[in-house]
């Protein structure tokens, strides 16, 4: 007679709580600019994930969102760390890595709103945030298949030896779908520099990733099965990830190969615009909104001596680019109806018959 | 008359099913505890357990293939596969395992399993959450192809296609979820039959078949086009495999021109099936060129007001048939 | 004039574009040391050396995303899914990726690469390694779609489609390999352009309308029917997107009847896209019904005797034309 | 600058060499009548296999076809351990799995050669052989997908309670496809009684398996990711297989989940008919012949004091069974056209349409 495993009612699961702030991640050989940098990053991305979800509330933003609220440490970390030409691969949980690559506010707050100005002029959306000029190869809004793509930019590396690095991110989810076993195995195979960042927020869409997952660390417990290096890292502590991150994209342009890195983190919100996020536990809320990556930060910044006053410089600025971005964003007009027909082809047209 | 939503319908039927027959189970990403991420599933994991309504692991491939294996061994699966889309990421299951091991084995096996999915446009949700993908479904033999565009349908479909023998894709309207219905009083259980087209409205002029959420568009098209004078018949295909050709091919004998509005990209659609087969046999019956409406051949963009003039809309339908008529 | 194997010729295509082009590379499961599992690549390696043509694990995804990935950063990948029914591993890569990132990104990146795949059935291989698939890849907006009938054009296309900034799936069918063609005596690299059908027989009764290997057997086929006093103009499709509508329009405008020859199961192929399209835009041209000549909507059978009434035969079309024209 | 890995030329690689046959095995605790099953099912196998290359040089077969000359141990090891009515889930080179769930030859060999009396009436071939009545529940020929459909049939026995297992048998090269993870991943979280069979030997169609894994193991340095425990078994040992496989077969019945076993084999030919094997290192082949399984328990069973005149036996009784198969498939009448258009729904037809 075979049995079956409990089955967790929904939000009734044991909370996943965060391990302590480790204080002593302040003397890291980390430079102050990049550390101030690294602080301006967060609040980038967490003023304009605000300022994003209050203009859904206005009933603003075209189709579906998701923000990354509590989870800016990781992206910030690592594109401190990325060298300009070094090339990110996202998810549809987007905006934080493309505003830590340095993609302007307004286009992407106009993609946001569907607008013409908008970074993919309207056709791509939330989900779909890229810059190729800045190495933001895209967002991928179906699991898995970017970390296959990633291989493919490294493999160009690889040939061309130009030392870039592909880094895609992923959550926790994604690493029970068989191209993420694909793509590690693969890059192994062939020794590619490509970086795997999971992002470990507990949570698929509304399901605890401990009732989908064999193993209790989703990533770093696989790593062995490709060959790599078991690591974990605080993914709320941004000088964490800077280090974890220079370490493997340094491995991976001196020839090293591939790295898989799992980030501990926690997302403050649901898991889209959708979602109010109600089956997670309060208790486990509470104590990941204790471990806010940002305030966190801020206490370092200051006991490493940083001015308050220009700590709250950053965020004045900050909230400034966000205002504009806005600005720009509801500015914009609507797409041209012609660019439905444009951009299929290289050519510019959709001509499938002559 | 009971009222329901297209939505509610799908757990409306999914319990009718699993009351009617211990051996149906339903498994999916977020069905279960979570109720689905259309809210299409709420209550069937506190109504019938979690032996047999089930939460999975993002992995496409292991869902279909279990649905796959125990269908062969007993039970009656429904999964779910959240997007259409995502069909992509299982389709080795869909279309080379489910589809043909029937045949191959020489009817050794049986796969009487389920695939519901959420298919179609209108969510501003961009190219990879927004596709009509039916037509990949019914160019592969071996599976049922249905979708419906009411909630009566959704009910009555659902409950044939988990009764039949056979493997049946089952495409809902994103669109349609929040559509209100009424329901027939029907005692005891809601169970249609698949395969049977439903004239909608009866007309002479033209026949227009459509699909899902394209029904009630093409519906609104026809009032518009009768206060022009040009009287639309209007077919639900609501099922792709088995076709009801027949309902079809005498309509068009009836009105002698055929109008398909279909949501899929323009290449190789269930339309050109349609099409194809009323230029072969019923070359004679017909009065003019046989038109089709659809999304042009690209990717759907995501901003809403790109995305509305993408998909065919009312206007289009009344003004292609139109003109087409008046040529 | 040279004498070549379907087979060789594309080893020979793709050492003509790895030495026209250093951005080509080449990857696939046992297509580097083994040189193929149908020997069309041998040698590749040795000429080429292991950086740019390389073997993969069992991987299709992994293979799919790697050509992705490289084309958007500067490769020109060709990339090897043995058998077309594989597709269906890597699906996701191939529709919802490859073909739709241009566009969601308005134009940001471009892939030119290509996707090399065996198609079709007359191997006795069975259902799962015996598809043809083509109109998967045809109805997906994004993809080009090229399938080969010569040893020439094998050159020249897949020269094309490695030229080409966008995405193009080829299909190779199997049955092709052994056949030997004449190649043109052209000096200097044998390059074709994609979307160019070709009238490979001039008739004035009928038009068929083949691909791969069902242009032999449509021209087969036309020679039977001539000596029953039935010229057919038969058209070698050769790439399903682009489509060359306008040559054969210009053919049924000319003979008033249409004919399509598909190896493909019957629902929705690119023989029903045709057909649909002359029925709307050639209607008034036409004499009679259109007729889809086509395996019939099942899986592929294994046994020889089987798989040879399965897939239309010579035999097959002549007879089809000859009681259409004669009803 | 990041680096390539060195690439093998064809056939140069470093021949991976067998290890000695484990002796002790003999005090094995089986019965002498499973010893004797499992010699019959080995003979079986190896000499029906060498009846199909022969009628494949008649040109009487049908298609391709994958023997496994070499790596009977593993399918007699584990159908002597299975219960009736558990589940066998093959690939292509099935006919090994076939014969040992007690499938007649007959109909196999028909099959072959693409007959009506075949066990699929011809429209299966040799790469789907299926007998549900013997718990062969299918051979399927594209890689991966087997791996999950078996888990289907271990829910069917955990909702049904019926203690059945399923069985997958699988290559050392389709560790790689992402099929694989997604069913080790999901067996392990819905604790289904399935049962992972890696038959190892060293190559996938022609490429050797090192070349395309990052792991030296490819099944079982990989079940840590699943939360299993790494098995490696002799797969040309049957004592060994069905000592592993009774205890998997146990576990997986009691509710202890499913379990991943790699068996360390080698197929004596090449991939499928076409093949010759010639990228193949001679001493690898060479000594990988030397450690036929089926002398090697030949001898063990001498040893264990069986007669060699009832080996023999078994061999004239195979001999005979492979003649009368062959007999009753070439007398086989083609099959019927209209089974083309049959069976594609359960009702027999195949109509799509009214
Ligand atoms: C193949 C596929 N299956 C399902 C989905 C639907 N889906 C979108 S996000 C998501 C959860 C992903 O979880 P995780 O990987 O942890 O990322 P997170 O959203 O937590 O950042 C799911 C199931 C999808 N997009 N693609
Ligand atoms: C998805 C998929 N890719 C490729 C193939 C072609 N193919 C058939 S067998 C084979 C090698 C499989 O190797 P392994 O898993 O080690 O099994 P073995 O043949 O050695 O028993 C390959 C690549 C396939 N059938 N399916
Ligand atoms: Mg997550
Ligand atoms: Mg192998």
């Amino acid at each position: 007679m075979t049995t079956m495993p409990a089955h967790d009612e929904y939000g009734s699961h044991e909370p996943v709580l965060p391990g302590p702030v480790d204080h002593s991640n302040a003397e890291l050989p980390i430079e102050l600019p990049v550390r101030l940098q690294m602080y301006r990053m967060q609040q980038e991305i967490r003023l304009f994930s605000k300022r994003a979800h209050d203009l859904f509330l206005q009933g603003l933003v075209n189709g579906t969102s998701h923000l990354s609220a509590g989870q800016e440490a990781v992206a910030a970390g690592f594109a401190a760390a990325m060298r300009p030409d070094d090339w990110t691969f996202a998810t549809y949980r987007g905006h934080a890595h493309t505003l830590a690559r340095g993609v302007g506010m307004g286009p992407i707050m106009a993609e946001l709103l569907g607008r013409a100005n908008g970074l993919l002029g309207g056709k791509g959306g939330s989900m779909h945030l890229t810059s190729v000029e800045h190495g933001m190869m895209g967002s991928y809004a179906i699991i898995g298949a970017h970390l296959c793509v990633a291989n493919g930019a490294a493999w160009t590396s690889q040939v061309k030896g130009t030392g870039q690095v592909a880094v895609a991110f992923f959550g926790d989810g994604t690493t029970n779908i068989g191209a993420f076993h694909e793509a590690l195995n693969f890059a192994k195979v062939w020794n590619l520099p490509t970086v795997f960042v999971c992002e470990n927020n507990l949570y698929m869409e509304y399901t605890p990733i401990a009732q989908a997952t064999a193993v209790p660390n989703p990533a770093a417990d696989r790593a062995a099965a490709y060959g790599l290096e078991s690591m974990i890292v605080d993914g709320n502590d941004a000088d964490a990830v800077l280090v974890a991150a220079r370490d493997a994209l340094a491995r991976a342009r001196d020839g090293g190969g591939p790295s898989l890195i799992e980030a501990q983190t926690y997302r403050h919100g649901g898991h889209s615009r959708a979602d109010p996020g109600t089956y997670r536990p309060d208790e486990e809320v509470q104590a990941w909104l204790e471990r806010d990556p940002i305030p966190m930060y801020h206490q370092r910044l200051l006991q490493l001596g940083v001015d308050e006053s220009e700590l709250a410089r950053i965020v004045t600025e900050t909230t400034e680019q966000v205002d504009l971005a806005t600005q720009e964003a509801v500015a914009g007009t609507m797409p041209a109806p012609e660019s439905v027909l444009q951009d299929v082809w290289a050519d510019g047209s959709s001509t499938w018959r002559n | 008359m009971a009222e329901l939503t297209y939505r509610s319908a799908v757990a409306a039927a999914i319990a009718q099913e699993m009351e009617n027959d211990p051996d149906v189970v339903f498994l999916g990403e977020d069905v279960a505890g979570a109720g689905g991420v259309f809210k299409t599933t709420g209550g069937l994991l506190s109504q019938f357990g979690p032996v047999r309504v089930r939460d999975t692991p993002i992995s496409e491939q292991a869902i279909l293939g279990a649905a796959m294996g125990a269908a062969m061994t007993g039970l009656r699966p429904i999964a779910e596969i959240m997007f259409s889309d995502f069909l992509a990421v299982c389709w080795d299951i869909v279309a080379n395992e489910i589809a043909k091991s029937r045949y191959m084995t020489a009817g050794q096996m049986s796969f009487p399993l389920v695939v519901r999915t959420a298919n179609g446009g209108g969510s501003r949700f961009g190219a990879q959450h927004s596709q009509s993908v039916e037509n990949w479904a019914m160019a592969v033999p071996g599976l049922k192809v249905v979708a419906p565009s009411t909630a009566a349908d959704v009910i009555g479909l659902l409950a044939a296609a988990v009764r039949d023998p056979d493997p049946v894709v089952f495409f809902e309207h994103k669109s349609c979820y929040p559509m209100k219905f009424e329901l027939p009083d029907t005692p005891g259980d809601l169970v249609g039959r698949l395969g049977e087209a439903r004239v909608v409205r009866e007309g002479g002029d033209v026949t227009i078949v459509a699909l899902a959420l394209m029904v009630h568009r093409a519906l609104d098209a026809a009032e518009q086009l009768a206060a022009e004078g040009i009287d639309a018949e209007v077919i639900d295909v609501r099922s792709l495999v088995p076709l009801d050709t027949r309902t079809i091919l005498a309509s068009v004998a009836k009105t002698s021109r055929l109008f398909t509005v279909e949501e899929n990209p323009r290449l190789c659609g269930w339309g050109a099936e349609i099409a194809s087969i009323v230029a072969e046999e019923a070359f004679w019956d017909l009065d003019g060129p046989i038109g089709r409406i659809t999304t042009p051949h690209v990717p759907l963009p995501a901003a809403g007001t790109l995305e509305d003039i993408t998909i065919p809309s009312v206007e289009r339908v009344v003004t292609t048939i139109r003109e087409a008529v008046q040529a």
